[in-house]
């Protein structure tokens, strides 16, 4: 009745490895790997969310019908970032498909 | 479509074991606690796309404007940054903690757990008010007489030579403080775009701490409750509700560090 | 027969007399009823200021009031319509009043949130009350920056803050409605024995949950650059104002259809009841709202097409566009395919059925006029497009809306409304809608822009047409508050089930009692199932 | 054309507007279509399946999935001949022709300023000839407007701070509506004016008869001087500032070892922004004339530059869809940023 009981050691298990994974963000900002430095705090960052969605939100006890919002959330998120990118990405956009000329 | 749901009146089932918490038109506590958890997490939904609008800008400008907000993001210190990052996820785990608690039925242990959580939170907020006042001096609050100097202590970290000069050399002092890495931006354009960083900064980062503050504010009367021993392990929802509300808000936190704390800092 | 009938003794209306039991009520059907009388005062108050517009266009120069006046009646206009009457409407009234019975629960998810978004509203509309009372907005609904955050010298914050805050009631309003959807359906109630019109409120509330935020965000960032100086989309401090568009759209492209489905939801539920005839393909008919509700959300800059987006950017929105006409073509033929063999009665609410069909099928059909890349560079700003979404939203939201009070009003009441008046007043909505509009796609293609205070001469004729057009139209949206007080008191008993529709609210009794059903129902009938339906009325009577 | 005095369809005065009309009428042919087949079958059946007794009920018919996917397919269908024809009509719409003339148009609450580069000005009315591709470059000075043809069928957002343009080719000598369609306050329905279109001779008389303060390259050659941009910008290439000599169209490096296209939005950008993009081996020295300059003035300078490259034909447009280039603040995103 009372939903999934996880062990203590799992939640200080997440927490260090959050501790260590921002002390990795912190770390990886100073090293120089161009373009590359946002993408790699980035994929820390989602890393690190995961971690606290699934095991400290229980995400992984819930049933499909939660994971399937989270996953809504998320996919939204993306049309809007992605789609309004479409427009400024493609400002210098010049060949075009030639059936249209 | 199958038949297996002949539940006998479920209604009048309900009545026999009735947990003082069961609203009328829920016919289990099950049932109750599941649509409240989902309604949470619809609820999340709605607060990632709420936080995307603003994610969108960040990252419009960030590819417009990336030298000035790399520059701006070097006037942060890192150290507050990474501090408040830790608290955060150190109150994550107490407020874990917490629902793990009221769900095995210790009452006072939930009610530490959230006070401390409680604190941690405070703690967040505390260093937060170190660096909003520290722009405030520095005149880094958009709107209010901004002002964006080169001199801050990036500029102390910059190597390298100062840009190679040929043609006539008329060096004026405003290169000789030119950071380690040629900047295409004039002083006055940074002056303005760097502003568009600490409008973003303010916007974000005050939205967080406005989820905070209501966070603690919920935790308090929540903390409240479980002292008054109105939950127990069959039901600590709320318990578990405010766990959620705070994770999530601690998930925006991982977030914005590394983007508005690490913009460029090699 | 009919004179049997009696108004049952316990019901939900005579639970409680006092203002408070009314007040801090939880039953889903008293919110639904204070939203109802709100929202017909924010209709009229919006139409009377549609009504200003209208006197103003009557003559070619500016002569009944100041440009700026104009200027605010129709941002006003624009604001109360969308925000505070059409986006609410069917969802808070009907959509509230209706979805637990017809899923069979004694209630929505969270009764007491449904409480609060219900205050959420009065309170943000009472931000945009007061900020027209104290000079009002000239802005126009869409809230443009520059021009909202430096142009400007109106109150602009008040009102945004007013959208603001009527964004979380609508929020609240989309959460308790999945949820309930999701958790409180009686046993036996599967997704496809589920009314076409409870399907499309659950996409309409996806549509509420995903898109609002990004709205109120959006109204955060105007207001920090508006108040506090902060620079985000400022051309003159580095920021981009057709960003400001992209996030505006991202929501009120899909907050049409928050306008839209629940209507089509309405327009499914009549036409079944009155040609007594199961949905031809249920299934195409429950699924294509969720694709109209998914597919909303990528078309947006559709209305950026010369705002200075990419070309190759417009070219993937137009495209795109189009993807939501497909599940509107489904719906619209389905509906015809169902009243082929029906058993057709022409009762009020199905002569709104039938305006619909046509006013909801122009309006969708010019919105491919617009979709269309090179066309829409002409019509773009023009009354074309303002004849457009009147179509759609007067045409076709608010006839589904009417539609569905009128059906529903016995079960909301017990008693009936005057059955010939309320022809009257479809037919004179009917007529005057299309003498109001029609001309205005032609003085669009003409060339005249949108929001215009004055206009060249040789427009005249066709606005004055529209303007008395507007005159039946007002007259014959006054006639139903009317006849509807009047049955309040006058009005024949209705029973539980006039139409012999088949839905499970109509198995309570009329008005119903509080917590809806005395048991909890079990279904084992498929949706629209009139064979059933006529063997228990034969039953009941 | 008009009924009964009523008009009832806008003039066809440039060579868009048969494509655009001719678009518009199979649109509303195939949505007339749709629109009666709808309204016919639905009021047939009412009359044909009217209910005639109690208690009757519809016939039982589920469904029908080959009609359905047939009623699907078909709108697509259709849909997609919509989109092709509206695509490739806009893009027409949005490529001026290299050889197209030139006009600046400035939007301002609440009038439109024209400037050719003969040097007219002009306000709320504009002069062109008839038969001739004819570019309009468009800026704002405060907020959104939207510089409208409609007997051109065309329009496009002024946006401050940025260039859009668009472009026709007027082909009925007339005078016809110019419109401001974006909502840019109190006097919005006040920001029109008239095109009128000339026969190619009588234009040229028309051009002889104003223009006293020279061409707009002439103007622009006055501010040089007057702005001191001479005392840097010395033609032998000896100054503090480069030579500008013929370097439009030319691809110059930059400093931060980059380089860039010079073309209008690269100009402008250079001359309100200076700092934005450091010429390879030059200090950034050049002051930034931000707010220092009007728009026309600006276009003016702009327009001397380019006549200092007589041999870039084309001028190198700064056209929305190729560059975003904002004018004031260019996006500068550096070389490892860009993907
Ligand atoms: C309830 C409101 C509502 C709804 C449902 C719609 C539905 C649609 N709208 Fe509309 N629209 C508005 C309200 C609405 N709109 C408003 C308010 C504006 C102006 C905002 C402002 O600027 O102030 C606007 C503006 C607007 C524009 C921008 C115009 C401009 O400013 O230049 C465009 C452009 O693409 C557009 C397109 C569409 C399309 C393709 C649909 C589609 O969803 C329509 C789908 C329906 C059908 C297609 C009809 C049924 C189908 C058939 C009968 C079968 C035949 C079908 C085929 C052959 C394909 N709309
Ligand atoms: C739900 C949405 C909705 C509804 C219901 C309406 C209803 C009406 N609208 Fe609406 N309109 C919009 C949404 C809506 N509008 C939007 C979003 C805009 C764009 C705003 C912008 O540009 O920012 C707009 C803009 C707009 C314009 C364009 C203004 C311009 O661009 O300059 C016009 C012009 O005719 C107009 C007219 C009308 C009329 C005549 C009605 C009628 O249907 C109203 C009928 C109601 C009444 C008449 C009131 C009730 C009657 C009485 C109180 C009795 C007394 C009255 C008489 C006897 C006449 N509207
Ligand atoms: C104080 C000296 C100075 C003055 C005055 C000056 N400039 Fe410059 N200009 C420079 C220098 C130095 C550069 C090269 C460095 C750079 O790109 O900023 C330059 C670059 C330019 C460029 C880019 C040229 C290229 O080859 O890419 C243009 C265009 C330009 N200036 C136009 C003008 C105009 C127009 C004026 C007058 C309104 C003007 N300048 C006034 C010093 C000056
Ligand atoms: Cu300028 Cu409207
Ligand atoms: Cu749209």
């Amino acid at each position: 009745m009372s939903g999934h009981v996880s062990p203590v050691s799992l939640y200080v298990t997440i927490f260090l490895s959050l501790m260590v994974l921002t002390a990795v963000t912190v770390f990886a900002a100073f090293v120089d790997l161009g373009p590359f430095n946002f993408f790699v705090a980035l994929v820390i960052a989602c890393f690190k969310a995961s971690l606290v969605i699934w095991f400290f939100m229980h995400l992984k006890y819930q049933s499909a019908l939660t994971k399937l919002t989270v996953a809504t959330g998320l996919f939204f998120l993306m049309i809007l970032l992605t789609l309004t990118m479409v427009d400024y990405s493609s400002k210098g956009f010049t060949p075009m498909p030639s059936i249209l000329q | 479509m199958s038949n297996a749901v002949v539940h006998a009146d479920s209604h009048g089932q309900a009545h026999a074991a009735h947990h003082p918490a069961l609203q009328h038109h829920f016919d289990t506590m099950g049932q109750q606690k599941e649509a409240a958890v989902i309604g949470m997490w619809v609820f999340l939904l709605t607060e990632i796309l709420f936080f995307g609008g603003l994610f969108m800008a960040y990252m419009l400008y960030r590819t417009w404007y990336f030298d000035a907000f790399a520059e701006a993001s070097r006037s942060l210190d890192i150290f507050w940054g990474a501090l408040n990052t830790a608290v955060l996820i150190a109150s994550s785990l107490t407020m874990a903690m917490a629902v793990r608690c009221a769900q095995v039925n210790k009452r006072m242990a939930t009610v530490n757990w959230l006070i401390l959580t409680m604190i941690l939170g405070a703690v967040f907020l505390g260093v937060k008010v170190i660096e909003y006042s520290d722009k405030f001096e520095h005149h880094h609050v958009p709107g209010l007489n901004y002002k964006w100097a080169a001199e801050h202590p990036s500029t102390a970290l910059g190597a390298g030579a100062p840009a190679p000069v040929a043609g006539a050399g008329h060096a004026e002092p405003a290169a000789a403080a030119a950071p380690h890495r040629e900047l295409s931006l004039s002083p006055e354009q940074l002056q303005l775009t760097t502003q568009i960083y600490f409008s973003l900064y303010f916007t974000m980062t005050g939205l967080h701490a406005l989820h905070m503050i209501i966070g603690i504010g919920l935790m308090s009367v929540i903390t409240w409750m479980a002292w008054k021993g109105k939950f127990d392990a069959e039901y600590y929802t709320p318990v578990e509700m405010s766990g959620l509300y705070w994770h999530f808000v601690d998930i925006v936190w991982i977030f914005l560090f590394p983007l508005l704390y690490l913009v460029e800092r090699p | 027969m009919l004179d049997k009938l009696k108004i049952p003794e316990h019901h939900y209306l005579n639970n409680g007399h006092s203002l408070k039991s009314w007040l801090l009520t939880k039953d889903h059907k008293r919110i639904a009823i204070m939203y109802l009388m709100s929202i017909s005062v924010m209709f009229f108050i919006g139409g009377l200021f549609g009504v200003g517009i209208r006197l103003e266009l009557a003559t070619p120069q500016g002569d009944f009031v100041s440009a700026d006046t104009y200027n605010k009646f129709f941002t006003m206009h624009g604001v109360i319509m969308v925000f505070f009457f059409l986006i609410p409407s069917i969802p808070a009234v009907l959509g509230n009043f209706l979805i637990p019975p017809m899923i069979g629960a004694k209630d929505l998810a969270f009764p007491r949130i449904n409480l609060i978004s219900l205050y959420i509203y009065w309170i943000g509309g009472i931000f945009t009350l007061y900020a027209m009372i104290a000079g009002g907005v000239d802005t126009g609904w869409t809230f443009y920056t520059p021009y909202s955050a430096t142009g400007s010298n109106t109150n602009v914050i008040p009102t945004a803050i007013g959208i603001f805050i009527a964004g979380f009631s609508s929020i609240l309003t989309g959460l308790n409605f999945i949820v309930t959807i999701h958790r409180m359906r009686a046993p036996g109630m599967t997704w496809f024995r589920l009314p076409l019109f409870v399907w499309a409120h659950y996409a309409t509330s996806l549509v509420q949950v995903l898109g609002t935020p990004v709205i109120a965000i959006t109204i955060v960032m105007l207001a920090v650059e508006r108040g506090f100086g902060f620079g985000i989309f400022d051309p003159a401090r580095g920021g981009d104002p057709v960003l400001f568009q992209h996030l505006f759209w991202f929501y009120s492209h899909p907050a049409v259809y928050i306008m839209i489905l629940p209507a089509l939801g309405v327009q499914s539920e009549l036409i079944s009841t009155f040609s007594r005839k199961r949905i031809f393909g249920y299934s195409f008919v429950a699924f294509s709202s969720l694709a109209i509700a998914v597919f909303g959300f990528i078309v947006w800059a559709h209305h950026m097409f010369v705002a200075g987006i990419s070309t190759y950017a417009a070219m993937v929105f137009s495209f795109l566009s189009f993807s939501v006409a497909i599940p509107s073509a489904v719906k619209t033929f389905n509906w015809s395919a169902t009243l082929y063999k029906g058993a057709i009665s022409f009762e009020t609410p199905m002569l709104y059925a039938y305006g619909f069909m046509g006013l909801f099928a122009i309006g969708g059909l010019t919105g491919l006029f617009l979709a269309t890349l090179g066309l829409d560079v002409h019509v773009h700003d023009t009354y074309f497009v303002v004849a457009h979404f009147h179509y759609i939203m007067v045409g076709g939201a608010i006839m589904g809306y009417l539609g569905g009070l009128h059906f529903w009003w016995p079960k909301m009441t017990g008693r009936m409304y005057s059955e010939f008046f309320s022809k009257v007043s479809a037919i004179m909505v009917f007529v005057g809608f299309n003498v109001t509009f029609f001309p205005q796609f032609v003085v669009g293609y003409l060339g005249m822009p949108r929001r215009y205070h004055s206009y060249p001469d040789e427009f005249q004729v066709l606005n004055v047409m529209s303007s008395a057009g507007a005159t039946v139209l007002g007259l014959g949206y006054v006639l139903p508050v009317i006849y509807f007080l009047w049955s309040l008191k006058y009005g024949q008993v209705a029973g539980p089930n006039p139409w012999g529709a088949s839905g499970l609210e109509w198995q309570m009794q009329s008005p119903p009692l509080t917590e809806n059903f005395v048991e909890t129902p079990i279904v084992n009938t498929e949706p629209y199932e009139y064979e059933h339906v006529v063997v228990k009325e034969k039953h009941l009577v | 054309m008009s009924i009964f005095g009523i008009p009832i369809f806008p003039d066809q005065a440039s060579t868009f507007a048969k494509d655009v009309d001719a678009l518009y009428f199979f649109i509303l042919a195939v949505c007339a279509f749709f629109a009666l087949a709808v309204a016919v079958s639905v009021i047939y059946f009412g009359i044909r399946y009217h209910k005639t007794h109690d208690g009757e009920i519809g016939a039982r018919i589920e469904g029908n999935l080959p009609l359905e996917l047939l009623w699907s397919v078909i709108p697509t269908v259709i849909a997609m001949v919509m989109f092709g024809w509206g695509a490739s009509v806009f893009y027409h719409l949005r490529r001026p022709p290299d050889e197209a003339m030139h006009i600046y148009a400035v939007g301002k609450q609440w009038m439109w300023k024209f400037q050719h580069l003969e040097g007219q000005r002009e306000i709320n009315e504009l002069h062109i000839p008839a038969g001739r591709p004819i570019k309009i470059t468009i800026s704002s000075e405060d907020v959104l407007h939207s510089l409208y043809f409609p007997s051109f069928r065309t329009k496009m957002d002024a946006i401050p701070g940025r260039y859009t343009e668009l472009w026709f080719e007027a082909n009925t000598p007339g005078t016809y509506h110019i419109f401001c369609t974006e909502y840019c306050g109190t006097n919005h329905a006040g920001m029109i004016g008239s095109v009128i279109v000339l026969e190619p001779s009588q234009y040229q008389a028309w051009l002889q008869g104003g223009g006293l303060e020279g061409t707009l390259a002439q103007r622009g050659a006055k501010l040089f001087n007057d702005q001191a941009c001479v005392t840097c910008h010395l033609d032998t290439g000896q100054g503090r500032g480069p030579s500008l000599k013929d370097i439009v169209g030319t691809t110059v490096a930059l400093q931060d070892g980059s380089s860039v296209v010079v073309d209008e939005g690269y100009l402008r950008e250079s001359i309100l922004n200076s700092q934005a993009k450091i010429v390879k081996g030059f200090q950034p020295l050049m002051p930034t004339f931000q707010g220092l300059i009007s728009e026309e003035n600006l276009v003016a300078l702009i327009e001397h530059v380019k006549s200092m490259s007589p041999k870039a034909t084309t001028a190198a447009p700064a056209e929305t869809s190729r560059t975003p280039s904002r004018g004031a603040l260019q996006p500068t995103a550096p070389a490892g940023e860009k993907k």
